[in-house]
């Protein structure tokens, strides 16, 4: 109902092959990133720092998980620690170079979880599907492990935590208790913009044909030349880089300091939900696995006790807290059997229908 | 109520969430309590929660609050997971709290440094980082009464004691069992600086947290090793499959000590063979005090408790009585040198900083020999109180030791070194600035 | 296209010898001491009832498994264990009994997809799908687009393999073996299950295929009629043995090939 | 601006160069090819057509050489037409979809030395019937696929026929030889023969000159003031005069860009892609494409299809009025039609490629009212035209604000029209074809000595001076009285009515106009069940006193509408019957295509039509019929006549004279 | 030298050294495989039926046990409350059916793994919710679960056998026991062979596939229900049980996903492998290995044999 496609047609090959082909879209990708840089300067602190800035980092470890789940069908219950990789790398890179600015150390942490990544793709040539989820839980149990076992890792700390020096750009704190939300959250905001930017090119071109192509049939690409240990590790490190950048803001943009408990494997699963119920293969579709597993139970905690209230039910926070397990198991359920790929397809069929408005098809 | 008007609440309700309330801050005070009553670790944290909040209702059931000025309570939900307790810290910060209390070391190391950003005190009673215990240079981080530093002293002491004398360690082995994680291997360290110096050897086992359950392999290299002594910094279900395991494997119960964070339930887990398991407690067990008593009378038999009767005294419980007579002393402390009635997480911090219970007050406060005394001053955070050895005999903990002192001067050492270190790697960490009142 | 440190091959020289090739899966022998030839530019259909081996011989000729005896020598170089996609690289494509599409993909994307091993530009540039990422797209999809123009499937350009009729899924998994530009291209069943107009339409294209870009075919095909019509010489298996080879004539009125068609053996 | 070209300008070619000149980069033609669409300036248009040209005369032709077209809308056949009028030869565009027979008649006939066509397809039509075609010398194709092994000493790809031209024209000599053919070009030259595909016969082919064909181009450029920023979509066949117009003679006039569609399968989708600013379609291609939205809506939920309907409805109540800028519509209805043109008018012109439609034309055959005013009241501005290949297209045309469904407008500027006295159309205008070719037989019957030519069709001009098409001039009957009887005139104002699902009228050489009506089951059996009327079967409804109340009334009306209608109103019904079975292709009674027999329907139901005509009130009538399954059995019913009370017909209203 | 010597030698002299501990480790290590052999088993059993990789099991043995444990608090008599937990499972097993299953068919696998997810967080919410977050202790002598402790001295010293883990060792034998006879003699268990290989063929028997959903996740519920009340009386009944199940994960990638006798030797050899693993090298990195060796040696010998010890080897077809 919103589109108007008629007239815009494409007269060369690279705008035919533009991600947003239409002018809807593109017009709407603008206004949700204005809106979204402009919610830094409306939103209250408890928005920017509670949900919007963890909204956020977990949608790029979902982008991560994305790459590897989702386009190329490689299990991995593995998220939690490659995002720990990058961020013990991170704060290890900017310890050790202080004088370099932590947002390049930021990026660079990623390589590191890259690596490790790829190292543990290595089996995925000969195994596949749960056989490789055990594989990659090996790199989750073992590089946690890791975290504890070698102090090194923290640069010897006493509380055997990563934390958050003080780190500035252009004078403005950008890390540390004295970088405010707004700092941190524009911040983040742009880096997963930049990064998500990125991750559609990939996911758009050769190599995403390459992912795909092993995810839809391996065997068949094999016979067609693609190469299909390179094209696994080349998801394998792509997806490890994605959630190591992740891990690095999640500790240093968002906690601000934290132990190698939250590396471990309810992380794995919490991303893991959030690529399937956001939808496989779909970028857009982490954001909203993201937004739906994050933000929901937050709101939940809000929502309840002020809808149970008026009847009279004062509940605990541990029951508000049983009954968000119980909500979001449901919901889980509940989307599977309503939509089993995930929320993107509801998105696209969305769209879809509005593009053939007022026909249903 | 109308569909639509409960519709409108919680829009409301979606809206208003974390930002400030300043209804509470006209006659009331806020404080939030981070609790766990869900996840793995619930079988300690249920208890403290009770505990914690049964004893600020009951100011508030009993004496309309603190000052006059009643408590506003809220309890959120942390399943001692750092990202949970990180978005409760947010959730609260907006509603002006006088003090938060995170009861898990994770969420403790994120909130340090913004404690003195927000200005929002952080009682991390006997847990968190030790090192807090250095007012001056962590003026927002409280963590009395005794640091795990202080709490491995005293039992390397006791254990020295009943060996005749520190030097007759010599030649023994210590084993270690603790959670493979930060709280667990704090006190590492000084415990392997021990060691070196008294000459005995210590014998690590960690317990990951997803093999708590599990523990038969520790207890087998603990056969293997046959260590003198056993010492465990354990949490939520790690402590009662310890004593489990223990029992099984036949390890002599008398040689197992533990910091003081075993419950009733963890011994009992461990059957008629847990007796003799000892660990260090700082208060006491029991409700045969006044203040208990007007729990039991105003809280918990007029149903405004979710604890049992039988729960109000257990270790835990009393755990979180006493976390709770810290806040309460705390902001009644802030209202005497303020002279305000309805104080700040800034006039909380100085009231902790003024906290004495004395036994005059501790009487005053229907709590005479409950716990020793404290005193806190502007650059002693902790206290560093002694804390005695309690033991299992089967039903209930048995005080079986007077106050052991803590060594003092070689927690101290640690300390310091810890806060430098601290300090230094967190680049740009404040000097105090905050001003020290005189002791009152 | 091809690199050039391969022997150049004219018309009629042989391109692909299968000499005393057996395979076997643990106890059961799938082929057995079957040697034959594949020459430049023609097209050889391999025949035989069900279960003679057929789909195991073109599993073998392109690398998907390795001959437990005997050897398998392309363009002249004895082959060693290879993997599957080295003999993709090589120039071997082929199409597949039960479709084999990425079922997610555009038709446009399918055959792109099968451009992968002529893309040569670096991951730094696929990142920012510029500069030559962007060029070399843009070659490639001309190249593409000559193929779905060739094999008439503009109208399905950008629809989902999955949603297509099984007659056109087969035209386009072709049309993603051509984006290969193999020298040698194993069709498997190319027409099965398809209606006598979807035959034709096939039949056109396989021979357009090899009379205008030369490409050497080899096919498996049930259907006699067009085994005959369109190949020009045929190697009969049955039992994973070779039982005849010639051209369609010959074949036709060999005793053992039509006992085995008639049902002497079944 | 207008599309007032230079004087000079009088022939394609020569619009060509100026288009060169005076607006080289602005996209003159777009082709669906290769996922893409591949585009072309005036300026690339006139160097491919010049090297073109040149490499034609390099083939060996010259003027007066005729050249056939053969293929579907492509960019390289419409530059054909152009580089054999540079050359002063004739181009001969034929039907694409015509069998080789048909193709070897009219090449033949046409005497044509080269053609120039799309594919493998159509070269092998013609190798086909070669031996028909001694005269054939070259064929040129566009597409080279599957033609690489083809002899091809006779064959050449149009490319390399360019390209062979690019060459020569670095030579001067060749150069200043092509730049003389483009001048010695005149207007008054035979620019092309379009043969028509004639309902009966062999096809004639209609000789046009430059000259008319531009003029009759201008006539449309200026009436809708097409400029160069309008865009067309060629889809139609380029052997028919409306693309020829429309899709070369304008664009070229004009500037107007030409898309054509990828393939014949494509349309839809490329139409939508397009969104062409100046549109034409045949009656038909509307049709389907609202047929398929009422098919489509019903499949949506039930609030969007309550919402469709809503807005349509209040669309058809005054969207028309909006879109004619006609005062005495509401504030509120207008927001409201605003509210709809958000929801579903500009959505919907969205989904049929319209969005950017600046003026629709449909010709060809009366249009259907509802379906001419569903798409002016969502706000396309469609429009009817009448003309003829003989007139270069254009004879009568909807000026904005005068558009009405039923008629198909005022004479076109510059044209004149007369009725004769049997009612058919007889027009001049600058556009009229020379003659038949190698027909002059036929060219005479068909022109007057004045330049009037006889259109075949019957009509008249209304009130408005619009002049209404009834029906073909031959159909028309006389009844006894001498008074007009269009049977399908009168049919389709039955028609009209849901509930009238066919109708077959008699009355040629009769007394009055008596009526079988078919009644359709669908709207009528809805109605039975709202107004309590019971029946069994079809025989039964159709039979029920109260149906015949109902079709009474829509006939009466008819019948007043006729008698307002001037010439008309002696066709009004007077009895009428309701057939007790439905008309069925199976019974031979329709065609294929759902016409009706007429002639058949006569002979098979004679009892009935007799009973018509003899006054009595009942007639017993059976008829074989064949079941689905095949069987067959008889049908026996007796079916009861009505007589019509008769308006007297409005004298007052006299026949306009024709305009101009 | 000196590592390779402590990695290589040392250890093994030490289990010369000391035979009553290689023995003693040995043993722990069969119990806790035994256990993980347990979990594992109602993975394959649903994993074997519907194609289900049922992540919800570890919760499902929490559940199990929290019913019984429950019931029993609330005075209801043990045996009693045994069946009940049972009858418990097996309407568990419907609503699973109905809920989850039925709207799910022939999706993915890994959409069916990620409901069974859902349901494991439905499942902890609904738990805790009801029985509270604290741990509990299972009703070992209401059950009449044998207690105490044998120690045999042999070899140099004591190996301590508990009753409880021989107790544990022969129930599990049972249950195995019982669940071959269910699968080779009775009818079901033909037909839940058959769905194993195709689901047509259960239909040629009689059973409808929506029951024989029912019948295996009863039959996991059960085994459930036994593991729960082993690990419960080993190491008490608590929510973080759960995270043990992951355990099975290794366990089933050695026994392959869809073999019995698999998922035992599977158990065996994980429990065996971790505890001599954790006993005698993890010193050398500072302990806690027993965290993920069960994982590497899955994956170690996965990269030999990736079928699994009991799988089909695999041939690829296209």
């Amino acid at each position: 109902m919103l589109y108007r496609e008629a007239g815009q047609f494409k007269t060369t090959y690279v705008s035919d092959a533009s991600i947003f082909p239409l002018r809807e879209d593109r017009t709407g990708l603008i206004l949700i990133i204005i809106a979204a840089y402009a919610l830094a300067f409306l939103g209250n602190s408890f928005l920017l720092q509670a949900v919007m800035i963890p909204f956020l980092v977990f949608s790029l470890a979902s982008i991560g998980l994305n790459i590897l789940t989702g386009y190329t069908g490689l299990l991995s219950l593995g998220t939690g620690a490659f995002m720990g990789v990058g961020a013990y790398a991170c704060y290890k890179l900017m310890t050790a170079f202080p004088g370099v600015n932590v947002i390049v150390w930021i990026f660079v942490s990623g390589f590191f979880s890259a690596a490790i990544g790829a190292l543990f793709g290595l089996p995925s040539l000969r195994i596949k599907g749960f056989y490789l989820a055990v594989a990659t839980l090996a790199a989750q149990f073992f590089l946690q492990w890791c975290f504890i076992r070698i102090p090194w890792l923290v640069n010897y700390n006493v509380s055997g935590a990563l934390d958050a020096p003080l780190r500035t750009l252009f004078g403005i704190p950008i890390m540390g208790p004295n970088a405010t939300p707004q700092t941190r959250y524009l911040l983040v905001l742009t880096i997963v913009i930049v990064l998500t930017w990125l991750a559609s090119n990939l996911v758009h071109g050769r190599i995403g044909r390459m992912w795909i192509a092993i995810r839809d049939m391996d065997l068949a690409a094999e016979l067609m030349g693609i190469r299909p240990l390179q094209t696994k590790l080349l998801a394998f490190a792509v997806s490890s880089y994605y959630c190591g950048v992740a891990g690095a803001l999640m500790v240093f943009m968002w906690y601000g300091g934290a132990e190698y408990d939250v590396f471990n494997i309810n992380q794995s699963f919490f991303v893991l939900f959030m690529v399937i119920i956001g939808g496989l293969g779909s970028l857009i579709g982490s954001f909203f696995g993201a937004a739906l597993i994050f933000i929901m139970p937050i709101v939940l905690g809000i929502v309840l006790p002020a809808l149970l209230s008026p009847f009279g039910i004062s509940v605990g926070a541990d029951t508000i807290e049983h009954l968000r397990f119980m909500i979001v198991g449901a919901l889980i359920i509940f989307f599977l059997i309503v939509e089993p790929h995930g929320l993107a397809r509801l998105w696209q069929i969305g769209k879809q229908k509005l593009l053939v408005w007022p026909f249903p098809y | 109520m109308s569909f639509r008007k409960l519709s409108l609440k919680l829009v409301a309700a979606t809206l208003l969430a974390g930002t400030a309330l300043p209804a509470f801050a006209q006659d009331s005070i806020y404080v939030p309590l981070f609790t766990y009553r869900t996840g793995p670790f619930a079988g300690s944290g249920t208890f403290i929660a009770d505990g914690m909040h049964d004893y600020l209702r009951m100011l508030n059931e009993r004496d309309g609050g603190i000052g006059g000025v009643k408590l506003v309570i809220e309890e959120c939900e942390t399943g001692y997971d750092t990202k949970k307790g990180v978005e409760c810290y947010e959730a609260v910060k907006g509603k002006s709290p006088v003090v938060v209390n995170p009861w898990s070391t994770g969420i403790t190391l994120p909130l340090i440094p913004r404690a003195s950003v927000d200005k929002i005190p952080i009682l991390s009673m006997a847990y968190g980082l030790s090192a807090s215990a250095r007012g001056d240079v962590f003026p927002w981080v409280f963590n009395p009464p005794a640091t795990y530093w202080d709490g491995m002293s005293m039992i390397i002491k006791y254990i020295g004691e009943k060996e005749g004398g520190l030097d007759k360690l010599k030649g023994k082995k210590i084993g270690f069992i603790h959670l493979d994680a930060a709280f667990g291997k704090e006190p590492i360290p000084l415990l392997q600086e021990m060691a070196k110096e008294m000459g005995f050897e210590v014998a690590l086992y960690p317990v990951a947290a997803q093999d708590m359950q599990n523990q038969s392999s520790q207890w087998l290299s603990a056969r293997r090793d046959k260590p003198d002594y056993m010492i465990m910094w354990g949490w939520g279900t790690m402590n009662g499959a310890a004593v489990k395991e223990a029992v099984r494997s036949g390890y002599p119960m008398d040689k197992f000590y533990s910091v003081w964070w075993p419950s009733e339930d963890d011994a009992r887990s461990g059957g008629a063979g847990a007796k003799g398991f000892k660990e260090l407690n700082w208060h006491a067990v029991g409700a045969n005090f006044p203040a208990l008593q007007d729990i039991q009378k105003h809280v918990v038999d007029k149903g405004l408790s979710k604890a049992s009767k039988d729960k109000v005294g257990e270790v835990l419980y009393n755990r979180g009585v006493y976390n709770s007579l810290l806040i309460a002393e705390g902001i009644a402390q802030a209202q005497k040198i303020t002279g305000k009635k309805v104080v700040t997480g800034e006039d909380v911090r100085r009231g902790l900083e003024n906290i004495k219970l004395d036994t005059a007050r501790l009487k005053e406060l229907g709590l005479e020999g409950f716990t020793d005394q404290l005193v806190l001053s502007c650059n002693d955070h902790n206290g560093h109180r002694a804390a005695f050895m309690q033991e299992w005999d089967g039903t209930k903990w048995v005080k079986i030791s007077n106050p052991i002192e803590p060594m003092t001067d070689r927690v101290k050492t640690q300390l310091d070194a810890a806060a430098k270190d601290y300090a230094e790697k967190n680049a740009g960490w404040p000097k105090r600035t905050e001003a020290c009142d005189k002791a009152s | 296209m091809r690199a050039p440190d391969h022997p150049v091959l004219s018309k009629g020289d042989v391109l692909l010898a299968v000499e005393n090739v057996s395979l076997g899966f643990g106890g059961v022998k799938a082929l057995t001491d079957v040697s034959f030839d594949i020459r430049k530019s023609e097209i050889r259909a391999i025949i035989g009832p069900n279960g003679a081996g057929k789909t195991s011989m073109l599993n073998c000729i392109n690398g998907f498994y390795y001959p437990t005896e005997g050897s398998i020598t392309f363009r002249g170089i004895k082959r060693p264990k290879m993997r599957p996609y080295e003999a993709a690289r090589g120039g071997i494509a082929r199409t597949f009994q039960n479709v084999a599409l990425f079922k997610s993909m555009s038709t446009l994307d399918n055959i792109m997809a099968g451009r992968s091993i002529k893309m040569r530009s670096n991951f730094f540039w696929q990142l920012f799908r510029h500069g030559p990422a962007m060029k070399e797209e843009v070659e490639h999809r001309k190249f593409v687009e000559e193929i779905i123009d060739f094999l008439e499937i503009q109208h399905i350009r950008k629809t989902p393999v999955g949603r297509l009729p099984y007659g056109l899924q087969k035209r386009v998994e072709l049309g993603r073996a051509l984006a290969m530009e193999p020298d040698l291209l194993l069709l498997d069943e190319p027409m099965a299950g398809m209606n006598l107009e979807e035959k034709e339409d096939m039949s056109r294209f396989i021979l357009e295929v090899n009379q205008q870009y030369g490409t050497t075919i080899a096919l498996i095909e049930h259907d006699m009629g067009v085994v005959m019509d369109l190949s020009d010489r045929v190697v009969v298996l049955e039992y994973g043995r070779k039982i005849a080879d010639g051209t369609p004539d010959e074949v036709k009125r060999d005793q053992r090939v039509i006992d085995a068609y008639l049902g002497v053996a079944h | 601006m207008t599309a007032a070209a230079d004087s000079r300008d009088d022939t394609f070619p020569k619009l060509l160069a100026r288009n060169a000149r005076i607006r080289p980069q602005r996209t003159a033609f777009r082709h669906k090819d290769l996922g893409i669409w591949q585009s072309w300036t005036w300026a690339q248009v006139h160097d491919i057509v010049r090297a073109y040209a040149s490499g034609l005369q390099a083939l060996g032709v010259q003027r007066g050489s005729k050249i056939a077209v053969i293929g579907y809308n492509r960019p390289y056949l419409y530059w054909t037409i152009a580089a054999a009028q540079w050359l002063g030869a004739i181009p001969i565009p034929v039907y694409a979809d015509s069998v080789a027979e048909e193709i070897a008649y009219v090449l033949s006939h046409a005497e044509v030395t080269h053609a120039a066509v799309q594919d493998q397809e159509q070269v092998d039509k013609l190798l086909s019937v070669s031996d028909q075609l001694p005269k054939l010398e070259h064929v040129l194709y566009d597409e080279e696929k599957g033609l690489r092994d083809y002899d091809h000493s006779r064959l050449h790809s149009i490319a390399s026929v360019v390209e062979e031209g690019r060459v020569r024209l670095e030579n001067a000599d060749d150069a200043a030889g092509i730049e003389n053919e483009l001048q010695n070009g005149k207007g008054s030259d035979l620019a092309i023969i379009l043969y028509t595909s004639g309902t009966t016969g062999r096809p004639k082919g209609v000789m046009l000159t430059s000259d008319a064909v531009i003029a009759a181009a201008r006539i449309g450029c200026d009436f809708d003031n097409l400029n160069e920023t309008d865009e067309i979509m060629a889809y139609l066949p380029i052997a028919w005069v409306g693309d020829h117009i429309f899709s070369y003679a304008q664009a070229f006039l004009a500037g107007l860009c030409v898309n054509c569609p990828e393939s014949p399968e494509t349309v839809a989708e490329d139409r939508r892609e397009v969104g062409a600013s100046y549109i034409f379609a045949p009656p038909r291609v509307f049709e389907s494409i609202l047929t398929l939205t009422m098919v489509r809506i019903e499949d949506a939920g039930a609030l969007k299809r309550r919402m469709f309907h809503f807005f349509i409805k209040h669309a058809n109540k005054v969207g028309e009025k909006i879109l004619n800028k006609e005062p005495g519509v509401s504030v509120w209805d207008r927001l409201l039609w605003q509210i709809g043109n958000v929801l579903v008018y500009a959505p919907l012109r969205n989904r049929f490629g319209m969005t950017r439609v600046k003026v629709g034309y449909t010709a060809g055959e009366a249009i259907g009212p509802e379906i001419f005013r569903f798409y002016r009241s969502i706000g396309v501005n469609l429009k009817q035209l009448y003309g003829q290949t003989e007139a270069s297209v254009y004879i009568t045309m909807q000026p904005d604000g005068e558009i009405r469904a039923d008629t198909v407008g005022r004479p076109a500027p510059e044209v004149e029209i007369r009725i004769a006295d049997n009612g058919e159309v007889l027009y001049r205008s600058p556009g009229v074809f020379i003659g038949y070719y190698k027909d002059d037989e036929k060219t005479a019957e068909t022109k007057t000595a004045d330049g009037f030519v006889h259109s075949g069709d019957a009509g008249f001009f209304d009130a408005n001076g619009h002049l209404k098409i009834i029906d073909r001039a031959k159909d028309v009957g006389k009844m006894r009285d001498g008074a007009l009887f269009p049977p399908k005139y009168v049919e389709n104002k039955l028609k009209f009515y849901p509930n009238i699902k066919e109708a077959v009228c008699f009355g040629d050489g009769k007394d009055y106009v008596s009526a079988f009506i078919n009644i359709d089951l669908v709207a009528v059996s809805n109605w039975a069940e709202r107004n309590g009327v019971i029946y069994a079967s079809y025989q039964e409804l159709a039979g029920h006193p109260r149906v015949y109340e109902m079709i009474e009334k829509h006939v009466d009306e008819v019948n007043r509408s006729l008698a307002s209608e001037p010439r008309m109103g002696g066709a009004q019904i007077k009895r009428f019957l309701i057939l007790h079975k439905e008309l069925d292709a199976d019974d031979g009674e329709l065609t294929r295509t759902q016409k009706v027999r007429r002639g058949f329907i006569a002979e098979r139901y004679a009892p009935l039509i007799s009973a018509l005509y003899d006054g009595s009130t009942e007639a017993d009538i059976s008829t074989e019929v064949t079941f689905e399954d095949g069987r067959k059995g008889v049908i026996s019913a007796r079916v009861k006549i009505k007589d019509m009370k008769l308006y007297p017909v409005d004298k007052a209203t006299l026949i306009p004279e024709a305009a101009e | 030298m000196d590592i390779l010597y402590k990695v290589f030698i040392e250890p093994f002299l030490f289990m010369g050294e000391a035979p009553d501990l290689l023995i003693q480790t040995l043993w722990e290590g069969l119990v806790s495989g035994v256990l993980y052999a347990l979990i594992a088993l109602g993975f394959v059993l649903i994993f074997k039926a519907s194609g289900v990789f049922n992540f919800a099991q570890g919760i499902m043995v929490v559940f199990a046990a929290l019913i019984l444990v429950g019931l029993y608090e609330k005075g209801v008599p043990a045996f009693l409350a045994l069946i009940l937990a049972a009858l418990a499972m097996l309407v568990l097993a419907m609503v699973v059916e109905r809920v989850v299953l039925r709207p799910l068919v022939n999706q993915p696998d890994i959409i069916l793994f990620m409901a069974t997810f859902g349901l494991t967080y439905l499942l902890i919410g609904f738990g805790e919710l009801i029985f509270g977050g604290n741990p509990r202790e299972m009703i070992t002598d209401a059950l009449f679960l044998p207690q105490g402790t044998t120690e045999i001295d042999a070899l140099g010293g004591s190996i301590r056998l508990q009753h409880l883990d021989i107790a544990a060792a022969i129930i599990a034998s049972i249950m195995i026991g019982l669940l071959a006879v269910f699968f080779s003699k009775t009818r079901i268990g033909r037909a839940l062979r058959a769905v194993a290989d195709s689901h047509k063929a259960a239909l040629s028997v009689g059973i409808s596939l929506n029951q024989i959903w029912v019948i295996v996740w009863f039959a996991a519920g059960l085994v459930a229900l036994v593991a729960g009340i082993m690990w419960g009386a080993r190491s008490g009944v608590s929510f973080s049980l759960q995270i043990i199940a992951l355990k099975a994960l290794p366990v089933l990638i050695l026994g392959g996903f869809t073999s019995i006798p698999g998922a035992i030797i599977g158990g065996l050899i994980i429990g065996v492998g971790e505890k001599l693993g954790e006993f005698y090298w993890g010193p050398l990195v500072g302990g806690g290995v027993e965290t993920w060796l069960a994982y590497v040696i899955a994956l170690l010998f996965l990269l030999y044999r990736p079928q699994g010890l009991f799988g089909e080897k695999i041939i690829e077809r296209i």
